[in-house]
């Protein structure tokens, strides 16, 4: 008994709250656009944002005050530069203040892999490579390892409130298969306490091989059938990383001005993420 | 002298390239060091394995992807794993045998910084910050480094350390445990550096064709030793410079292409 | 520059040494017979062997007396009962000594997993469960989680001195697909010094969807073409699991003779497994 | 006494089924537990999801495995996941309603024997192990027990402690901080068993038609308590049976199909 597809308005305003952290993963691919939108849209605020990359979604979010709090692990445009609006906030507490806890890709994904094993933590080896771990922040910790008595780093479980993938299809059952690079989507799904997932297109049986990434239905609270819903990130097989808008981005987002207008045209001044793929003239 | 027939970043690329065996396991980054990698694996190392932080292992793209991640990669790689994974199997576990980094800030021993310019709390440049590097510079049996060389980034003192070289040098890299060996180059836009096998400090090693040691010192922020062996550097190969510029022309025409969603 | 598809018996008889630990890994699904068959008739000794399920393919290779010692976390005929010559030489030291190493599936599973990291260990919640905890075994110890002071159970990592595989396909570079049940054989072999792989068959390219399971060719050391490598276990999408050999082995390990001269026909008077499927009336 | 329509196995199969919820997500065992839970899936509750511990999840069979891993799992599973995840990311993250478990001994708090007799060093038998059991026992909401009952199984003392039921009783499990309640129901041959809430002690709850409790009490190795309201089990439903005996019959011949290799 799946739950059926809700529209994606009622998605967040039922399960995305002032104050949650919230996840929206995808490693490049497969980027949840649509459904940050709309949490821009329905104005939340205080939200702690988790992202091994924060990309666009995150500058959009941080620039538009929905965020006090980001853990992340690489907060850049990937091959163009700086996020604007996330080094604003750092930088200058506009359009207000952001707390950071930072670790590395390899920390941050093992959080996300406690989290979905029911852990409070979990070890790597140790090295002293990096002033990261001198920062006065909640994140890693030192121990021996009790066999070798080398030292390890154990890695604090992250379990967001809310985690929310982009797909490609959902089953008539309610499965979900993403398909291509995955990320760290998987375990940040299993380590939340509530997924919501947005996806391409609707079939009767997932087109996945026996070994396939597949989320089962029972694991996931809420569906939105939203076609596009990770441009300009993408997703495979549906269509491609609009590597255009990411450089293109950078100019928009280097001006408070320019950059809060692009948001009141494209996403806070459109009904949904369909109408803003028109405005920009990606969907006909 | 006479204008080169090539660019700072093809020169630095084919460097760079020239610097892997055949057969070696890359972890890539964005930008030059997947420029090179490509570069190389087109021309004189067919089967360098290339690994790229999303977790796609053996790519071989017919175009540079923008992001760590582009479909390019998905489509063209042996397999595809979780981002958990090519940490914990792959960096951790000892099978890469080169890693390639850049930063913002390199100091002469080889340490960089990619998270701040200024102090942690109030910086005045927030940068994007340490991603796959630090396990990288660790874990990868020998690192490169490619950056351009400018007294702003070549520092006498990081901001943030936010990825080992060899620490304070003379040794203490290794005293450390750190599996890997460090960087075994700085490419840079005027030649390379390479760290002093005692010492472990950087020195300028190789200067491209119609440089000086002098220019170089002097877009260095501490004073650069110079090796008791200064070579020259060989321009570009006329067929690398072909493969280069093919791949770059192709890069650039799949990345204009518009994209259409239909809804 | 793939290694050539080189002779079981030569590949054995290259990399696989008295005294080795080794793991023949598979969950039901996939187990390398033929590489044990070729173990067993190459009269290896002093084997360490280690698998998460003995099944029948360690039953023989003990009652063969390759080994001396058995890490393992479950060691019965799946869904039949016992394993007799494992059971005899715990019971009576026959043919010679087994000492054991015990794990749960799940402490197993998370030592592959620690030695496929370059881990000494990894840790996963501590709970008063099992007397195995209190056994003179070298394998877990408990340390407090040093965010939340709670017991953790700290698994020491196993990296075997080799890893046998069976597959579906290799390709034309030496890449090798495995379809269907996994198991821990990923991470028993990313975790090895040496794996070796049997597969059912060589093809141009592997019929292998996006995120399918994919050992790459670089990280084998010697492969083998062994169709129905896998029997009486089973190769998906090749042939079934033979579940009436599975009850059948109970009579016949029951007992030592007729044991032996099962062994003596089947194994060691035969070449190599094609010959052993054929007097089996599997192949024709 | 009337002779029942129905064998032991086959009433113990039917009241195994009867405890599930559709819905539930039940983490499965071979033999009877795997039986009870494709009957209860293709009865009562359709949407049960079914997880083995080879790592397929939301299995559908139309024959039931013999192993664990059969194909069969593989070919009607929503997803496969390796080994280390199915324990770390579906029962030990707390995602299973009901573990089943059976054992070669029990005793009176539920806890279970599936490792040796006799001294573990120098054993009478040596028993397969733990395998899943100690983690399902530990982590599953609740899990329901299948075994037979005699004086040499249901034991006064164990010979090793392979899996937790209720420790000592009276709170002693929780107080360890074990996540799952523990073991709801043992279902024997002569009906069931059941915690009794205070002291935990397993107590005679369900006697099966024509069964005594005089019968249960000599099958059991400690003195055992009948509850206060000693309810009669109702028999197999002809429709359950029917199904049962169908999945059995279509478990029999495909079980007995020789294989065929091509080489």
């Amino acid at each position: 008994m799946p739950a059926p597809l809700v529209p994606l308005s009622d998605a967040i305003s039922r399960h995305v709250h002032d104050g949650d952290s919230v996840a929206l993963e995808g490693f490049t691919h497969l980027i949840p656009f649509a459904a940050g939108h709309e949490i821009i849209r329905q104005r939340r605020r205080g939200l702690h944002l988790i992202r091994m990359t924060p990309d666009l979604i995150y500058d959009q979010m941080i620039g538009m005050g929905c965020a006090t709090r980001l853990t992340f692990s690489w907060g850049g445009n990937p091959g163009v530069g700086s996020l604007h609006r996330l080094r604003e906030a750092v930088e200058r507490q506009w359009p207000q203040p952001l707390a950071l806890t930072e670790f590395t890709h390899a920390e941050l994904a093992l959080a996300y892999q406690a989290g979905a094993s029911g852990m409070s933590c979990a070890v790597m080896p140790h090295y002293a490579a990096t002033d990261l771990e001198a920062l006065p922040r909640p994140s890693v910790r030192r121990l021996p390892c009790p066999f070798t008595g080398r030292e390890l780093t154990a890695v604090p479980a992250i379990n967001p409130d809310v985690t929310i993938l982009h797909a490609q299809q959902i089953d008539a059952a309610g499965n979900v298969l993403i398909r291509g690079i995955v990320g760290a989507a998987r375990e940040a799904a299993l380590a939340a306490r509530r997924v919501l997932v947005t996806v391409e297109e609707r079939v009767e049986t997932l087109a996945a091989g026996m070994n396939a990434v597949v989320l089962p239905a029972w694991l996931i609270a809420s569906a939105s059938l939203v076609p596009g819903g990770a441009y300009p990130s993408y997703a495979q097989g549906c269509y491609a990383r609009d590597n255009r808008f990411y450089r293109a981005w950078d100019e928009i987002a280097r001006d408070r001005e320019a950059f809060s207008a692009w948001m009141e045209r494209h996403v806070l001044g459109v009904p949904d993420h369909a109408a803003q793929l028109r405005i920009l003239g990606v969907a006909a | 002298m006479s204008v080169p027939a090539y660019t700072p970043d093809e020169i630095m690329t084919v460097t760079a390239a020239r610097q892997l065996k055949d057969g070696a396991v890359c972890f890539v980054g964005i930008g030059l060091p997947s420029a090179a990698c490509n570069l190389a694996r087109l021309t004189h190392a067919p089967n360098l394995v290339l690994i790229y932080e999303s977790g796609t292992v053996g790519v071989r793209p017919n175009v540079l992807p923008l992001s760590i991640g582009d479909g390019e990669l998905a489509e063209t790689a042996t397999c595809i794993v979780p981002l958990p994974e090519i940490f914990a199997h792959y960096l951790q576990r000892g099978r890469v045998d080169v890693g390639f980094l850049g930063a913002a800030q390199i100091d002469r021993y080889g340490n960089l910084n990619s998270t701040v310019v200024g102090d942690y709390a109030h910086p005045a440049v927030r940068l994007p910050g340490g991603g796959g590097a630090p396990e990288i510079a660790t874990y990868a049996r020998e690192v490169l480094i490619i950056m351009k060389q400018s007294p702003r980034s070549f520092v006498p003192r990081l901001d943030f350390r936010t990825s080992c070289g060899y620490l304070g040098g003379s040794g203490e890299r290794a005293a450390s445990g750190a599996p890997g060996a460090g960087p075994r180059a700085v490419i840079t836009d005027f030649g390379m550096l390479r760290p002093q096998p005692d010492s472990e400090e950087l020195e300028l090693a190789g200067l491209y064709p119609g440089i000086t040691a002098d220019a170089a010192r002097q877009a260095t922020g501490w004073p650069l030793k110079v090796a008791a062996r200064l070579e020259t550097l060989p321009p570009p190969e006329p067929q690398q410079l072909a493969t280069l510029r093919e791949l770059e022309a192709r890069t650039r025409t799949a990345h204009a292409r518009p994209i259409h969603i239909p809804l």
